[in-house]
């Protein structure tokens, strides 16, 4: 790109419509962190009338209504947007739009990304997605209300989806147009001498999930189009002949099956909770082979696990619909394929336990971070697999086990995963340390509290309490035992809140105050720390650097150094 | 595919391309001739897909130049291809596994 | 510093970059209409014995063959398109580039001649699944040769001057616009048989 | 294991196909706690033995053996197992072995709608009089029952009450009017989704009664509270609140319960001959 001239680029083409890499990553990293806070808020309320479902929301009740109370169709779309706006705006853009962006390109010595405009407009497509998104808050009919499934009939009838199938569309968009993007950048800039057994990990978990993104979105959004033709074409794809709502006749033609749409959604939405797990396990690996001053245990297991992941993770997607009358054979074959796919997660993370035998782990923040992700992630991963086998299925389904099962994945488990990465590659972006300090005020009640807020749901889950509860189970005989942790996940959960504020003053802080560091920090191998920090506007590297061994050549005996760059050259 | 091509080579391209064309407009009137036979229906839609398969593969091999396209690319699609097909039947299948009564 | 292999193959790849990223939109393509085709599958197993055939009934298969038969044409006139500036005859290309345009204009308004009469006859999606699919496949597709349509226009006229400073770039970008197009062209000699003929 | 799952939420099972249901769950809890305390133990120890102030020298290949290569075999032999010994019969069951009005099973449509539960019994004949959805009318008839079609003249319906026979076989044919709804009973294992457009049959058997049930609740938080029939998918505002009762009789006060509501539907369409629905 136009290289020689970046320095006289005005600020709107330097920040704004900006095609480097590094921009893009950063916008990426900002929009989606917004995001995450909002989505979190958004459960704070939730969380609020979960605990206290007779009494009004304080300080935001009076939006809801004169007596400040939550309505139960604005407890829907609060949950259903909570679901879209944590996954499809947040994770998803800051694991693979912000991380993905910012690093690979430095971790394989490229310039830029393969296509700096396609990438450019990928994150503006996002952009528009998450705008659409939020602006359905304030249409007349609201936002969309069915759950972030968007099952229909009940999708199709009910107020508020429209704009929410529309930002997907564009959200999709988005991702298919980074996705793309990855894959080219990773299989053709990657610097000379950088063979793909040399890639670092995170760089094997990016171009998976690429895959996986490319791949498995566009059914998705085949599936938007129909329920969008649904609902304003009146066709009737996934609405069967002869619904009665409230007492009349559906005058559609029918002849649809809400199945379909089942099938379709799952067919994107299981390969996307491993998009949503994978980039954070490829940060665990980089900050784990760094921090404990060895090389990953097992690199080529670990390749080969997270390849066979993603291939898996397409063929397991009706484990979430066992309980829609599933026959035997089907039910045997995705009960299988679900049972084959924990194997390579089992893989991984044995592989990043064992990594821990042997080392000189240094506690840092990151650190402290990704070790935390090891059990949290494996309390998740291992509460999966009740859930696949379809017989215990039937009395887990839609109830709060599930939930907790996910969370564990998703927060204590992903977002773990990129607040390490945070704290890990901020020094290349800013050329300062995040406060150690801080961080550790943010660490531990952070994993306290997560634990408070996930823990219980796995009681309230085996006693059968469904979810997606606007009074969270009080209506429930069933429920009343395990009622009482309401209360205690609740304020869990606000806490959980608080104990954000550190990073968030962190990140600001450290910008002006943080301390100053060189280009390796951390003594590191992989190629980002090579370039200066933060990295050279569009170029990068000062000059293309050459790769000469494996990702993480630490503590080799016999060195001087306990880390040897991949740059360095073999001698003789 | 951008280099390294003579203009003998291409020349003779030019001439598949015709072929091509010729053989894709016949089995277009084929096909359309064979919908008016008194076929069963599974027999028709066996036939037509028959036919669609093989223009698509003219269209793929010759125009997309996918015969002699590298090793790389052809990797790609065949997984693509894999999952594509996983994406038609099985929801099929589940569909028809599933426990209903008539 | 430039972007490598813009222009020019990486050695062990084989490939261009943009060639690569084509290629793997079509992926992504074919998932799309994978997509669709599937919920067309799911559909005519729902629908009652012979109803798909005989809701096809109304189509106006003439029209869509003539429709088959131009699209072809514009698939062999992109490649010729190609080829000409492969052979360095940039007249040629401008030629047959125009003559593309030209077929999918033609595509495009007997499709809409085809919408407008089922509409006069009060066929729409509404009217029942098989209308339901056929429209959203065929306007997907049409929206499909209308973005395919703004690229060649672009590379028809405006865009066409970088033939003059870089004209290997410029032949790589017709190629990789050709692949789009006759994934375009591939796409309806499935949809023709399966919408009209079954 | 039962048992501590038992005091964490899991309710006491009341149906023959709980204990199944529930010895599968036992059993992977147990593969799980074995897991997350064997590596629990081995992630600890490492990060007390390997803390760079201890040991500030890593060493370069660390484990050597491939131990955990026998040990993933191992989970994978236990996946299996369970899968082959467990879920798949457990699952055939469920789905196959559906029985019918000649096996002597009390037969029973359950047609859910916006946030109630439609409970729909053959009457006296046995037999189902058909639905049609023209003919729903929220107040008189939510199912849409065509009266005049063969058999239907004995049947009755009630809204959010099911009653059942104890140690029966039961069967429901599951139907709901519009959206998908979930049919949840969650003490006796059942759970199914209601799919608009499908008939999906249901089986299990009730081994107690509501009543032995209450008296063993008794002390705890659920005691007073009978059984439900809870919604587990979100199926619009009012899905919190769609909850049926459930009641498990024996055999005779299913029976007595049976010829009231008989004898109900009698006097019920006998004040309709003055009524204007049935006019046409
Ligand atoms: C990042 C996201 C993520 C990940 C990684 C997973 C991983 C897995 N999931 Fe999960 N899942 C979700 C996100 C995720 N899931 C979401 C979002 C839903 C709900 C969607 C909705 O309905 O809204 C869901 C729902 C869901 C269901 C449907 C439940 C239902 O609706 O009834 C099922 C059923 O099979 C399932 C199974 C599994 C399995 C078997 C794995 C396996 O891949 C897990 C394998 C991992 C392990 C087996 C752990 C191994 C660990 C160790 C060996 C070490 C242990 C040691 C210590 C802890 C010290 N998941
Ligand atoms: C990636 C996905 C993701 C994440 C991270 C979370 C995070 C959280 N979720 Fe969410 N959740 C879902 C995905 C996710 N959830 C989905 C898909 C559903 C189902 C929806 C449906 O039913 O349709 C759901 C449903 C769901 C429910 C059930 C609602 C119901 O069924 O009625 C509950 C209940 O407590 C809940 C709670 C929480 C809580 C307390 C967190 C917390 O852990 C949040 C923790 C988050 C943070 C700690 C973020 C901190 C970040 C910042 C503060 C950013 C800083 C900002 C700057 C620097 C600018 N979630
Ligand atoms: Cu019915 Cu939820
Ligand atoms: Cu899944």
């Amino acid at each position: 790109m136009d290289s020689h001239n970046h320095h006289e680029e005005p600020f709107y083409r330097k920040y704004i419509w900006s095609t480097d890499h590094k921009i893009i990553g950063l916008q990426y990293g900002i929009t989606s962190l917004i995001f995450l806070l909002i989505g979190f808020s958004l459960m704070m309320i939730m969380r609020w009338q979960l605990a206290y479902p007779e009494s009004a929301v304080p300080l935001v009740g009076s939006i809801f209504g004169e007596d400040g109370m939550l309505l139960p169709e604005i407890y829907n779309s609060l949950g259903a947007m909570h679901g879209t706006i944590m996954i499809f705006l947040g994770i998803v853009p800051l694991a693979v739009g912000a991380f993905g962006n910012y690093i690979v390109p430095l971790q394989i010595g490229a310039p830029d990304m393969a296509f700096p405009k396609i990438n450019a407009a990928s994150y503006w497509c996002y952009f528009v997605g998450g705008v659409v998104m939020m602006s359905s808050f304030f249409t007349a009919e609201g936002a969309a209300r069915s759950g972030w499934t968007s099952y229909p009939p009940l999708a199709d009838i009910e107020v508020g989806q429209t704009m929410w199938l529309i930002g997907m569309i564009f959200l999709i968009t988005s991702s298919l147009l980074g996705s793309i993007n990855f894959i080219t950048t990773i299989i053709q800039l990657r610097a000379p001498g950088l063979t793909w057994m040399r890639l670092p990990f995170f760089v094997w978990a990016q171009f998976v999930t690429s895959f996986l993104l490319v791949l498995a979105f566009p059914p998705l959004e085949a599936a938007a189009v129909l329920q969008l033709m649904d609902r304003v074409a009146g066709t009737s794809f996934f609405l069967p002949s002869g619904l009665v709502v409230s007492g009349e006749v559906l005058g559609v033609s029918g002849g649809g099956s809400p199945l379909l749409w089942q099938h379709l959604f799952w067919f994107l939405a299981h390969p996307e909770v491993y998009v949503l797990i994978l980039p954070a396990m490829g940060i665990i690996a980089e900050v784990i082979a760094n921090n404990t001053r060895k090389p990953l245990w097992g690199y080529n297991s670990l390749v080969f696990a997270v390849v066979f992941l993603g291939f898996m993770s397409f063929i397991v997607w009706a484990h979430h619909m066992f309980i829609t009358g599933m026959g035997t054979a089907m039910s045997a074959f995705f009960q299988t394929t679900t049972m084959i796919i924990s194997i390579p997660s089992i893989i991984i993370l044995s592989a990043f336990f064992i990594s821990l035998w042997g080392a000189s782990i240094r506690f840092n923040t990151p650190m402290l971070f990704a070790l935390a992700f090891l059990p949290m992630f494996g309390i998740g991963g291992l509460t999966g697999l009740p859930l696949g086998f379809a017989a215990a299925d039937i009395y887990l389904h839609d109830t709060y086990y599930v939930i907790g099962h996910f969370h564990y994945v998703v927060a204590p488990g992903t977002i773990f995963g990129l607040f390490a990465g945070i704290y890990y590659w901020y020094p290349k972006i800013t050329g300062r340390k995040m406060s150690e300090l801080l961080g550790k005020l943010h660490f531990w009640p952070s994993l306290i509290f997560m634990n408070g807020v996930f823990m219980p749901m796995f009681i309230q889950g085996l006693a059968g309490v469904s979810r997606r509860l606007w009074d969270g189970g009080l209506e429930y005989a069933h429920a009343s035992g395990v009622l009482h942790w309401n209360e205690f996940m609740s304020i869990s959960a606000w806490l959980l809140g608080l104990a954000q504020l550190p990073f968030i003053f962190n990140i600001f802080y450290s910008l002006k105050r943080g301390e100053k560091v060189d280009k390796n920090p951390w003594g590191a191998t992989t190629l980002e720390w090579t370039a200066p920090s933060p990295p050279l506007p569009h170029v990068n590297f000062e000059k293309i650097p050459e790769v000469h061994r494996v990702a993480y050549e630490y503590s080799v005996p016999g060195r001087k150094r306990d880390f040897t760059p991949q740059t360095e050259p073999k001698k003789g | 595919m951008s280099s390294g091509h003579s203009t003998a080579d291409i020349q003779s391209h030019i001439k598949v391309y015709m072929t091509v064309f010729a053989a894709l407009a016949a089995l277009t009137i084929i096909t359309v001739a064979a919908s008016y036979l008194d076929l069963s229906t599974g027999e028709g839609i066996l036939l037509a897909l028959t036919i669609a398969s093989v223009k698509g593969s003219l269209v793929a091999s010759y125009f997309m130049h996918l015969i002699s396209e590298r090793a790389l690319i052809t990797w790609i699609l065949m997984l693509t291809a894999g999952f594509f097909f996983v994406l038609m039947f099985i929801p099929m299948a589940s569909f028809i596994d599933q426990a209903q009564v008539g | 510093m430039d972007i490598p292999y813009t222009v020019e193959e990486r050695p062990d790849t084989g490939l261009f970059n943009a060639k690569l990223g084509v290629w793997l939109f079509l992926a992504s393509e074919v998932m799309l209409f994978g997509g669709l085709f599937s919920a067309y599958i799911f559909l005519r197993y729902g629908a009652p014995v012979g109803a798909f055939h005989e809701w096809g009934q109304e189509l106006n298969i003439p029209l869509a063959t003539l429709n088959t038969l131009i699209l072809i044409s514009s698939s062999v006139t992109m490649v010729m398109s190609w080829a000409s500036l492969k052979l360095n005859d940039f007249k040629k290309y401008k030629l047959y580039m125009g003559l593309t345009l030209l077929c999918a204009l033609g595509f495009l308004i007997i499709k809409y001649i085809e919408y407008t009469a089922k509409f006069d006859h009060h066929i729409y999606p509404s009217t029942n699944t098989f209308y339901a699919i056929y429209f959203t496949l065929t306007g997907l597709h049409g929206l499909h040769i209308i973005g395919g349509m703004i690229v060649l226009f672009y590379f028809w006229i405006p865009g066409s001057k970088m033939w003059d400073s870089k004209p290997e770039q410029f032949t790589n970008r017709i190629e990789i616009a050709g692949l789009y197009w006759h994934f375009v062209d591939l796409v309806w000699i499935f949809l023709f048989p399966v919408l009209y003929l079954l | 294991m039962l048992k501590f799952l038992q005091n964490y939420g899991l309710p006491i099972s009341l149906s023959e196909a709980g204990p199944g249901i529930d010895e599968i769950i036992v059993l992977t809890h147990w593969l799980m706690l074995v897991l997350f305390i064997g590596w629990g133990a081995f992630f600890i120890i490492s990060l007390v033995k390997f803390r760079a102030s201890k040991n500030p020298d890593a060493d370069h290949m660390g484990v050597k053996s491939h131990l955990s290569s026998v040990l993933e075999v191992a989970v994978a032999v236990v996946e299996i197992v369970l899968l082959i010994g467990f879920a798949f019969p457990i699952w055939a069951n469920r789905v196959n072995d559906v029985p019918t009005s000649g096996d002597g099973a009390v037969y029973i449509r359950v047609v859910a709608q916006q946030y109630v539960w439609n409970i729909h019994y053959p009457g006296a004949d046995g037999i189902f009089g058909s639905s049609k959805p023209e003919l729903v009318d929220e107040v008189n008839n939510p199912i849409g029952l065509d009266r005049s079609s063969p058999g239907a003249d004995d049947d009755f319906y009630t809204i959010n009450q099911m009653h059942i026979p104890v140690n029966k076989k039961i069967r429901i044919d599951l139907t709901t009017k519009d959206v998908i709804h979930s049919f949840k009973l969650p003490e006796l294992r059942v759970g199914q989704d209601a799919i608009p457009g499908m008939s999906i049959p249901v089986h299990f058997e009730a081994n107690t009664t509501s009543e032995e049930f209450l008296q063993k609740m008794t002390g705890t938080p659920r005691e007073g509270k009978g059984l439900e029939i809870a919604c587990a998918q979100l199926c619009g505002l009012g899905h919190y609140r769609m909850r049926g009762y459930l009641t498990i009789d024996t055999e005779d006060d299913y029976n007595l319960w049976l010829e009231l509501q008989a004898q109900y539907l009698e006097e019920d369409s006998e004040e309709d001959e003055w009524g204007d629905e049935d006019d046409w």
